[in-house]
């Protein structure tokens, strides 16, 4: 009779069985539509989004330069070339303002803490589509002409709040007294800072800063609104998208998803877990 | 296929250049050029072949409506762009707005080339030319047989037909949509009444259900696609579908045409922005595309009728002789153009609004 | 200040020099840590934001001009999304509470006279997008969380976390591009699910309330796997076992001690959820049809096609409004956001 | 009927490559403070959780009372665990954590006897009308612990020796036959611990439960236990009272692991009025054995070495030097050579004020043989 | 010319509103290992970091040798500290970390005379060239630690003990006038504990450094130290030996906080020969002490206090039953009443097998004047 709660308690150990068929269907569910995309960029078909034979003519003809079903390989360059120019530099300063922001946040005691860690979160929680609107209000308003330039601006403003956040957990478990350790040995405040403090936090401003480029490289919404007239990957995207299932696209995407997903996978093997 | 013959043609096209820049003008030509065109407006290569005739170095954005289009220019102002295209209302609003520059005409010696017709343009009266016709059309109905047999599209009724539901799209863009269903009230889409504005919002919002989706962009690749059937379409999307699908002895399954109704028929046209900061690539674009062949490899690939007389030998006899495409006089005066409506136009913008937020 | 200017350089001896002194000052790190973000936040983002603010007591003219003087500021923005026609507030308030309930019941009920504005149907749709994602992105998630947190072998627990990471660093749109692909007509996956009783081979999903649902779940449901696998991973296992110990069954020591302890990873998760379906732009614009526009398609709508920035600038704030109450809603069940 | 509470035959519990237990054989009395003693990776751990059900053996049978519970899960075995970690539920009060078992087993004595013959809904219905008699119970069990009244405390409120109280408090309150902790007092500081030990024991003896109690801390195990279970490398070498393990060390690991002691050499030999063990050309009187034969090692507890006068006509008795002092307050820990280099560690508890030795000193030691032990194995 | 290496003047050190280090006055003579000793809070760390120049005295000054170094930032200051935690640099090899010291510091010996009157650059080459030199330093550094050759391990291969070795290596290697050490052993298991203790003392003792060294564990302090202040609520309690501070404790709380102890209160009075402290009705012979009068307590450690026979003679001789008893191998730990209800724990080493009292037995207690202390404090 106690075969009640047995019955149950085999069952849930068994369950176990379930949940690995559910995990399997769930990494079924996130890697099906890539590779779908994938195998139709080699869909001899110029429109359908029905399996016509293999080819890798639309490879060929856009790795040459041509312009396949209105997708133009240069274009997509150029807008490579923003995408990575913007994040280039969004990084890089938001790097150092963050990491400066998270010190500021977790050495000093201040008034008004509370609010202002708050403002810092605002830029992560708040929607895109409402921080790129004000963002392009604001620019019309001074008169800032809209281009790579305000793209940087914003994609700064939202990329310091990230690396703060990544690099105030780092130094939340940072031991201070290696501080005091560095100092007893004879390093003054800029030399601890240079050959300790920095170092051992550095995984974490290395996470800081890789999200912030992922957040600005594949940013759409607030880029859509304050980049005017230049395109940036997502945004050529979006055009291409706009108009409809083409192979074209269809490798550009392949090209973009493979080549992340590669440089993704050799940084967590070089790196270890990048988030 | 049509993109790929309009393909070989641009290459021709660069070949043969010069001619069209050396009617120059009092500027030097600027390094660069920013053009903000409808999307899949030319063919493959256009682009390239005016950069390589001119060494400018042209970027192009684009949009899906006039709407899109004039809100991002009010945005981001007029400075992003040099080179834009408005259509027939939307300059004559463009020019009260004070957004668009009277064109240089002798910096535009291919200006000449146009038909009659539009030589002169109601929409864009007055002394100074602010517009040079890009390509024109109508609106009307397409459907893909394989998808949904034989449709009537002699009324727009078809576009409320509950056996279609699901897979119909009507174009996403304000005036279009909401004249459309003007017209099928039997009310002029230019009408500043508002109860009957009223009437057709509410027409519309009864029909959303029915939708698949508003689109005004990708419906040519959905018929083709036979994703979405029938479509609210523009004349030349349709056409692409058409000869997309056209084989051999058993034509195509698309089909297009204007309800008995009426429909809109339009002129896209090229317009220099007031604070164009390269005003000169601008017009030596627009006398490119005004030149005879370039103007044909458009329409060869867009399906759209061209302004321009001169194109006319070059354009594809099939084109030419297409009723849908070229209009018997009969059907264009069932047509209407798209009007500037002043004031007016906030009715329009409220009832849109409130149609797609429903 | 440097009175003994042989020591002004002296970085280490300093206490008398206005550097020396201004670096003792336990005030001057902050500052000078916190400026450069201070800066930027407050002009790249709080200004911004006033602005917005600001625009949204404005008025629009015919052709999309925004009407800023003293005679046209007013709350008529807010007005025009919250109260239908010329209805009064509190009638406003009533519509929308009775629409609220007819819709949530599921049988037929009519309580209010009218319907509040699309705008706040519209408002609510989207809360109610983001807490369906959010739903079953939990369902879906945490049970493969469980068992990359529990069950998996050890050695193979990094390897299942990163698969679950690595297509978030892929592009977004690309992916809800390959959404796209699949769910259209005769695709690979409609077809495929002709196998189904209730459903017609090649029937397309795309545009559909489905669609949207579907990319918002797929974007978003590393958010609730990543924090509640961290969370279930740091139960200490010895709690399930000191559960049955005490006569616990594995199910009951799983419902009393382990998901209980694993309920901050599910809060965390579903605020990373809720936040970005709800305020989502590009999956709708992508994904949806007629039907399933959302909140954020009418702000950015106000700012594009529809031209009428005052009222996006509204509609902007009422999202940012809810967001910030239901991350107030997180707080006070115990999150925590640094 | 039964005599023991615990018994078992043959246990040997194997993971992959390790044998962490092995053919353990163990009876263990009702009411008995039963220690497992010995060095971390000995299997203490193992052979408890085999005893509470989290493992089962590869081989062997384990009983609890008169049942065969070898594969019974641990949610049916009567016994409870006292975690090292306390495992408290840390989203649970003091309160809640006490009521877990006694809302998970059902009110022991309220209904035992159907236990688990109820549906579960019913069961839980009943179990809130008897909330009442839960909340009492647990109670009772805060007294008994002596944190009174803390029901409502959150769990981290509570500072390591309250946590451990609360563990304890957990475990009892379902009334188990058997009690297992492991290494239970490991977290606190010594202080701490040394009152723990006492209120543990003092409990043990109050209900008169069976504890089995892990450690690897020596002296906790000769303060608490009645019967001390020696264990190495998987096996128990002895198991006996503390008095028994501590003078009469069955082995010279068990000799080694438990005190301290010197550790001599040598060849056994017996001579007419005992025996002596030979080493050096020296002779150790020690204590005749019957298993002793060729070489051996005898032990000699530190604190039975005499210094000095006190020396005098034992039968062991050296010349030798102080090399080395510790003062440790009451007692002073010398090292002295003998005059043949073997070294002794001696304690000398400081009875008197500046009763001490100096390092250099020549001082004779000596010992009686039969405070000494030879170790056969 | 200086005979101290450390002298702390009325050192004060308040935050906002507890006072941590109170008017402390203490000389440190050179090569003194000298242990600050007492309860958790009670100021030990931050006299420490006063020392260290980790904390600015609210009041009072610090000289290090015959510099007045108050207000000197710690890395100008001619200490080194062991962290309990190690404080080791986890993104450095073990190497590194010993090597960090030198360059930072320059390498004594090689370039003291023109410390901080370089500029950084030229100071930074002088370094590198220097580097062989270093080298050869950080191997004599491990050899000295015994941990040779692990110059390229990464600090997380290490075990906590070796950790601890690297750390004290690291602090060693600048040659620092003062060592000082934050409770550095008590991350480390017992025994591990004990040895490190051992090897600590000796190599102070080896190298001549003066040490201060933190614990509030008695038993260390007593072990390793040549001098031990004992503190309290911020302030000095005793300074004194471990003889002196464990047989003559100067205060209450010294007497309880080092060993164990029996206190007795009463009324002090001096008789012809000597002195009694009177409790109900019953005297107590004790030492005759001039400070000593009315209520006092007086303190006998528990090894003192003889039973049977032994107690025999002695001045204060008592009847008395056992009521309770610990078992610990080596000694017995006995709890006993006298006849006037005053209870007493009693240590007696087990000298001989079977040398035990069981509770209930009768028997008399003793301890001689001479072994206990009047407190006037
Ligand atoms: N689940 C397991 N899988 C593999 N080996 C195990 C497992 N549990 C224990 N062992 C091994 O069995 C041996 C005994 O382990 P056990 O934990 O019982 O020792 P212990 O005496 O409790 O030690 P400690 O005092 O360190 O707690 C060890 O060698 C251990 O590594
Ligand atoms: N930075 C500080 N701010 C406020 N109070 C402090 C600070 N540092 C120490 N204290 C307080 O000063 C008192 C003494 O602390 P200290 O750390 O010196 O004690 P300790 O003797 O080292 O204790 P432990 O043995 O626990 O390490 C404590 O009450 C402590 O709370
Ligand atoms: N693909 C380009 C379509 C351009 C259509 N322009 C139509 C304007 C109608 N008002
Ligand atoms: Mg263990
Ligand atoms: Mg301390």
């Amino acid at each position: 009779m106690a075969s009640l709660r047995r019955v149950r308690s085999k069952l849930f150990e068994r369950g176990g069985g379930a949940l690995a068929l559910q995990t399997v269907l769930m990494y079924v569910f996130l890697y099906t539509p890539i590779a779908v995309l994938v195998a139709l960029s080699f869909n001899d078909s110029r429109y359908a989004v029905v399996w016509q034979g293999f080819t890798t003519e639309w490879y060929a003809a856009l790795l040459q330069g041509q312009t396949v079903a209105r997708v133009d390989p240069n274009a997509a360059w150029s807008a490579l070339s923003h995408s990575i120019e913007i994040a280039v530099v969004a990084v890089f300063l938001s790097t150092i303002f963050g990491t400066m922001l998270a010190f500021a946040l977790d050495r000093y005691e201040f008034p008004g803490k509370r609010l202002f860690t708050g403002v810092v979160f605002m830029p992560i929680i708040i929607p895109s589509i409402v921080m790129g609107i004000s963002l392009l209000l604001f620019f019309n308003i001074v008169g800032m002409t809209l281009g790579i330039s305000t793209a940087v601006i914003g994609h700064v403003a939202f990329g310091i709040s990230f690396v703060a956040v990544v690099v105030s957990s780092r130094l939340r478990s940072f031991d201070r007294t290696l501080e005091e350790a560095a100092k007893d040995l004879g390093a003054n405040e800029l030399e601890t800072f240079r050959y300790v403090t920095l170092p051992v936090i550095k995984p974490g401003v290395m996470a800081g800063a890789l999200l912030a480029f992922a957040m600005s490289f594949d940013d759409f919404v607030v880029t859509f609104f304050i980049i005017g007239n230049d395109n940036t990957l997502p945004i050529y995207f979006f055009g291409m998208v706009r108009q409809g299932i083409s192979p074209g696209v269809n490798v550009v995407a392949t090209l973009i998803i493979v080549s992340t997903m590669v440089l993704v996978l050799l940084a967590q093997r070089f790196q270890g877990p990048t988030w | 296929t049509g993109g790929g013959g309009s393909g070989d043609e641009s290459d021709g096209g660069g070949s043969d250049g010069g001619k069209s820049t050396d009617g120059g003008s009092n500027g030097e030509l600027e390094q660069t050029l920013n053009i903000f065109q409808w999307t899949d407006y030319w063919p493959d290569g256009f682009i390239s072949g005016f950069e390589e005739e001119t060494g400018v170095n042209v970027s192009v954005s684009n949009f899906a409506s006039n709407e899109e289009m004039f809100n991002a220019l009010k945005a981001g102002g007029t400075e992003q762009y040099d080179l834009i295209f408005p259509s027939d209302y939307m300059v004559n609003v463009m020019v009260d707005q004070e957004m668009i520059r009277p064109l240089n005409l002798d910096a535009i010696p291919n200006f000449s080339n146009l038909s009659g017709r539009f030589e002169e343009a109601p929409y864009d009266p007055g002394e100074k030319r602010y517009s040079a016709p890009y390509q024109w059309g109508t609106s009307g109905i397409a459907y893909n047989e394989n998808m949904t047999e034989s449709v009537d599209t002699s009324s727009w009724e078809v576009m409320w037909n509950g056996d279609y539901a699901g897979q119909m799209t009507m174009l996403d863009d304000m005036r279009e949509t909401i004249g459309a269903a003007l017209k099928h009230l039997g009310y002029s889409l230019n009408t500043k009444n508002e109860d009957e504005i009223r009437e057709a919002k509410e027409l519309l919002i009864q029909q959303k259900e029915l939708l698949k989706t508003y689109d005004s962009a990708n419906f040519p690749t959905n018929l083709i696609n036979e994703q979405a059937s029938p479509v609210h379409a523009w004349s030349g999307g349709a056409f692409q579908a058409y000869w997309e699908t056209w084989k051999e002895g058993e034509g195509s399954p698309i089909h297009y045409s204007v309800p008995k109704e009426g429909g809109v028929v339009w002129v896209d046209t090229a317009a220099v922005t007031k604070e164009a900061s390269h005003p000169n690539a601008a017009h030596a674009f627009i006398n490119y595309f005004l030149d005879a062949e370039h103007g044909a490899e458009i329409t060869n690939y867009t399906y759209y009728g061209s302004p321009n007389e001169a194109a006319k030998e070059h354009i594809a006899d099939e084109i030419l002789e297409n009723e849908s495409i070229y209009p018997s006089d009969e059907t264009m005066s069932n047509l209407e153009f798209i009007q500037n409506l002043g004031q007016a136009t906030t009715v329009y913008d409220s009832a849109w609004q409130e149609i797609k937020s429903a | 200040m440097g009175s003994d200017t042989n020591t002004r350089f002296d970085v280490t001896r300093s206490t008398g020099t206005l550097f020396g002194r201004l670096r003792q000052n336990r005030w001057t790190g902050l500052i000078v840590n916190l400026a450069p973000s201070g800066f930027w936040l407050g002009v790249f983002f709080l200004a911004p934001l006033a602005v917005m603010f600001f625009y949204s007591f404005g008025q629009r003219g015919a052709f999309g001009e925004v009407l800023l003087g003293q005679e046209y500021l007013g709350l008529q923005q807010y007005r025009t999304f919250f109260v239908p026609g010329d209805a009064t507030v509190p009638e406003a308030a009533w519509f929308t509470v009775a629409w609220l309930v007819e819709t949530l019941v599921p049988f037929e009920l009519s309580l209010a006279a009218q319907q509040p504005t699309p705008f706040v149907r519209l408002m609510f749709k989207s809360i109610g997008y983001g807490v369906v994602a959010t739903l079953v992105s939990f369902l879906l998630g945490y049970p493969m969380a469980y068992y990359i947190g529990r069950l998996a072998p050890k050695e193979y627990q990094n390897l299942l976390v990163v698969l679950v990471i690595v297509p978030f660093w892929a592009s977004f749109l690309v992916r809800i591009y390959a959404i796209q692909l699949l769910l259209a007509s005769n695709s690979v996956l409609t077809t495929a699910l002709g196998v189904l009783p209730f459903y017609e081979a090649g029937t397309p999903l795309m545009n559909s309330r489905f669609a949207v649902l579907l990319g918002l779940v797929y974007i978003w449901v590393p958010f609730m796997i990543l924090p509640v696998y961290s969370s279930i991973e740091e139960v200490d296992f010895e709690l399930q076992e000191a559960a049955m110990d005490l006569g616990a069954d594995r199910f009951e020591a799983f419902y009393h001690v382990v998901f209980p302890l694993s309920k901050p990873g599910v809060a965390a998760g579903s605020i990373l959820v809720f936040i970005p379906s709800a305020g989502a732009y590009v999956i709708p614009e992508l994904l949806g049809g007629t039907d399933s526009q959302m909140i954020g398609n009418f702000i950015a709508d106000q700012f594009g096609q529809a031209g009428n920035w005052p009222l996006g600038a509204a509609g902007a704030f009422v999202l940012m409004g809810v967001m910030l109450l239901s991350i107030a809603a997180y707080q006070r069940s115990g999150g925590e956001l640094l | 009927m039964t005599e023991y509470d615990i018994r078992l035959e043959g246990v040997t519990k194997r993971f992959d490559d390790v044998t962490a237990v092995e053919d353990v054989d163990l009876t263990v009395e009702s009411g008995t403070f039963l220690t497992l003693l010995g060095p971390s990776g000995c299997g203490k751990t193992t052979l408890l959780r085999c005893i509470d059900g989290f493992e089962t053996p590869t081989e062997g049978e384990v009983y609890i009372k008169d049942d065969l519970v070898t594969r019974t899960p641990p949610f049916e075995r009567d016994t409870s665990m006292v975690f090292q970690s306390y495992a408290l539920f840390p989203h649970m009060t003091v309160g809640e954590n006490v009521a877990f078992g006694l809302q998970m087993k059902g009110i022991p004595g309220e209904e035992s006897d159907d236990r688990g013959g109820m549906g579960g809904s019913l069961k839980r219905l009943i179990r809130r009308e008897n909330s009442s008699v839960v909340d009492e119970r647990v109670a009772d069990m805060l007294e008994l612990v002596e944190l009174p009244d803390t029901q409502d405390r959150a769990i981290d409120e509570l500072s390591g020796g309250q946590q451990q109280r609360i563990a304890l408090a957990r475990a009892l309150v379902t009334e188990p036959t058997v009690l297992l902790l492991d290494e239970p007092l490991g977290a606190l500081d010594l202080k701490l611990r040394k009152n723990m030990q006492v209120e543990l024991k003092n409990l043990q003896e109050d209900l008169g439960i069976t504890f089995v109690y892990v450690t690897h801390d020596q002296e906790e195990a000769l303060t608490m236990s009645d019967e001390i279970a020696v264990m190495n490398d998987g096996e128990i070498e002895q198991l006996g009272t503390a008095t028994e393990i501590y003078e009469e060390p069955a082995t010279e690991f068990v000799a080694e692991f438990i005190g301290e002691t010197n550790l001599i050499r040598g060849r056994y030999r017996e001579t007419d009025d005992g025996a002596v063990v030979e080493r050096e050309g020296r002779e150790y009187v020690v204590p005749k054995t019957a298993e002793a034969r060729g070489d051996v090692a005898f032990a000699v507890r530190p604190e039975k070495v005499r210094l000095g006068a006190e020396a005098d006509g034992l039968d062991n008795r050296f010349e030798a030097t102080i090399v080395d002092e510790i003062y440790k307050g009451n007692l002073g820990k010398f090292v002295v050579e003998l005059d043949d280099g073997q070294e002794l560690t001696v304690d000398m508890q400081i009875r008197d004020q500046g009763d001490y030795h100096q390092v250099g000193e020549a001082v004779p030691v000596g010992w009686s043989a039969l405070n000494s032990v030879v170790l056969t194995e």
